[in-house]
């Protein structure tokens, strides 16, 4: 079966990130495809490279990016999105470069996409489950 | 439908709504703090009826990290992410009461 | 593509947090996709579509009137609970009157907020194959 | 003491909390989502005898913004931030119920 | 410095929010500092001191053991609301034996948790100067 | 009178870091001192340099900023709890060269300190409030 994700919650303030990942790490294992992880409001969040928990804690972002979930084309299914994470202070290169910002902090196994991966998402998908606060 | 619950009932009123708007087919998982309303407490009438249905499930690692698996309501079901993830397969359109 | 059933289920009011305003940018972006789309409004998020909300003494963005929109994208099932409006002392005249145009009955006005027990909620809800909660 | 609850008690348990442990001198101001519980609904008679006694505060920039300012409750008390500051300043210790 | 009294007061879970642990990273800090400490646990703040806490199926670090810590660091003063432990069905004895050792009566193994009403709670709360809330 | 400000929660999210910011306005107006604005939990988001709201919304970050609130010694007086600060990706120059990341995102007007800084400012001031979800 074909799973979307939608993620509302950043790492370590509240479990949702970490339930999500737990949920798409057993519905890979179990066969299924994950399509696509949207992450929303503070979800963008756990799309820093930046992040760097202690060492006897787990590493969210780096659990989302093990996932390795890619499109058919290559490309990483994990979708941040564009307006919560400009709002939040969550940039790629080209959004970056975009707004005269020197450096950003998107984690390469994300990508900044618009709402509209959203919609699709629970277009294309069989189930869309979302995780939240 | 699927709809899971994330919050204990003594601190918001997510299982309340949930239970004013559950359909007859409907079933119910607690998952992470959600899994305080699995417990025998003074909440947990709010869900017996559904329970002795077969209707209440709870996610086994959120019950074991609260330390509340020895106290858990009667006739909770016990499911792990794997059993999660059948559930969604199963039940069809998942709400989440965030 | 296919047409679904959306519901967009708004629980929470306007300002103490961002889900109602990234909730309503969802649902702009949603109507291109011309999917079948409810919105529906229960416990504090009934107070999102309460008339005269003034918001310059909190600094913060006053959102309120782009509900006014979501007629013109064909938006226009805006379910309130009924018990939730009863139980903080509200009633439908409290509500934005928000109205679309009924293309089918020569361009009329109508209102799009229908105010429906938590019962007929439910019966529209188990109708839905996507769910998305804010 | 200033309690400050920042949460609508249709949604949280936290200004039932508050009124289970504030003492006879203690005040409590409604900030953010709180100020829903200023207005007058099923849940005013919570705080009915201390609004009485003068001991209710209400945000008036979030009361605006949830556009309830014509529904407030009886004997609420409304101050801007600069009274925010000022009742902080008057009753000391502040106890956030967020 | 001068000497304050400081509450903290816990009123969520363990695992669902991060609140628990980085509110016990501050009282580990506070130690330091000399200061009257107090930690009040009441609603679902109970839980966090609940015994047999495993988080194995959750991928999430079990810090429930570091409470043990806190006698060591002359942190003894653990009230625990009676009514919500009460509502929830717990007792005392389904709480982590937390001890500290006192330094006035020979090094003697005490309790740190006390189980106390809310009436009780509240006079606590009153002579507090500081409180920091999680 | 002195004040301190505890700040739990990250811009946008939720009302409390715009309400902190407002009473601490409206402090500095009516006389008092904001000896400092302590930012844990999720609050270490307020202090990115790289967020960029709508233009027709308030701009979180840059409000914080606009309190130029500093000590005795010139220090801003933001100040970004570091153990919440690394979990979270936020980080500035020092923390990032030291944990060998490319880039950094903490505003200027922010400092990272150690949670020590939270208890003497509860210590040293007449009264701390805290804001918070």
């Amino acid at each position: 079966m074909k799973f979307a994700i939608q993620v509302n919650e950043g790492p370590y303030q509240h479990q949702a990130s970490d339930s999500a990942f737990q949920f798409a790490k057993a519905a890979i294992e179990n066969g299924h495809e994950i399509m696509r992880v949207f992450f929303y409001h503070d979800g963008v969040n756990n799309a820093s490279r930046f992040t760097l928990p202690p060492q006897d804690d787990r590493h969210v972002v780096n659990n989302w990016a093990s996932l390795d979930i890619k499109n058919a084309d290559g490309e990483p299914e994990l979708v941040v999105c564009v307006a919560a994470a400009l709002r939040r202070g969550m940039l790629d290169e080209s959004e970056a470069t975009k707004n005269s910002i020197e450096g950003n902090n998107l984690h390469p196994a994300f990508r900044i996409s618009g709402l509209g991966q959203l919609i699709e998402a629970g277009i294309q998908s069989d189930r869309l489950v979302v995780f939240g606060d | 439908m699927l709809h899971t619950v994330n919050k204990s009932s003594f601190e918001r009123n997510s299982l309340q709504s949930c239970l004013n708007t559950i359909d007859d087919s409907s079933v119910i998982l607690f998952i992470e703090d959600g899994v305080i309303n699995a417990a025998n407490n003074a909440n947990s009438s709010m869900i017996a009826d559904l329970a002795a249905n077969g209707r209440v499930f709870a996610l086994q690692g959120d019950v074991d990290a609260r330390g509340i698996s020895s106290k858990l309501a009667d006739n909770i079901k016990l499911v792990d992410y794997s059993g999660f993830v059948d559930l969604v397969v199963e039940h069809g359109t998942a709400v989440s009461w965030v | 593509m296919a047409t679904k059933k959306f519901m967009y289920l708004n629980r929470r009011s306007s300002f103490g947090t961002v889900y109602a305003i990234e909730s309503l940018e969802v649902v702009l972006i949603a109507a291109a996709f011309e999917q079948d789309v409810s919105l529906a409004f229960m416990d504090d998020g009934v107070y999102q579509i309460v008339e005269g909300q003034e918001t310059d003494g909190i600094g913060m963005k006053n959102f309120s009137k782009t509900f006014h929109a979501l007629g013109d994208y064909d938006i226009n099932k805006l379910y309130v609970s009924k018990e939730s409006l009863e139980e903080r002392g509200l009633s439908e005249s409290d509500l934005m009157p928000l109205v679309y145009e009924d293309e089918d009955d020569d361009w009329e006005e109508k209102p799009s907020v229908k105010v429906v027990t938590n019962d007929e909620l439910k019966a529209i809800m188990s109708e839905q194959d996507v769910c998305l909660s804010f």
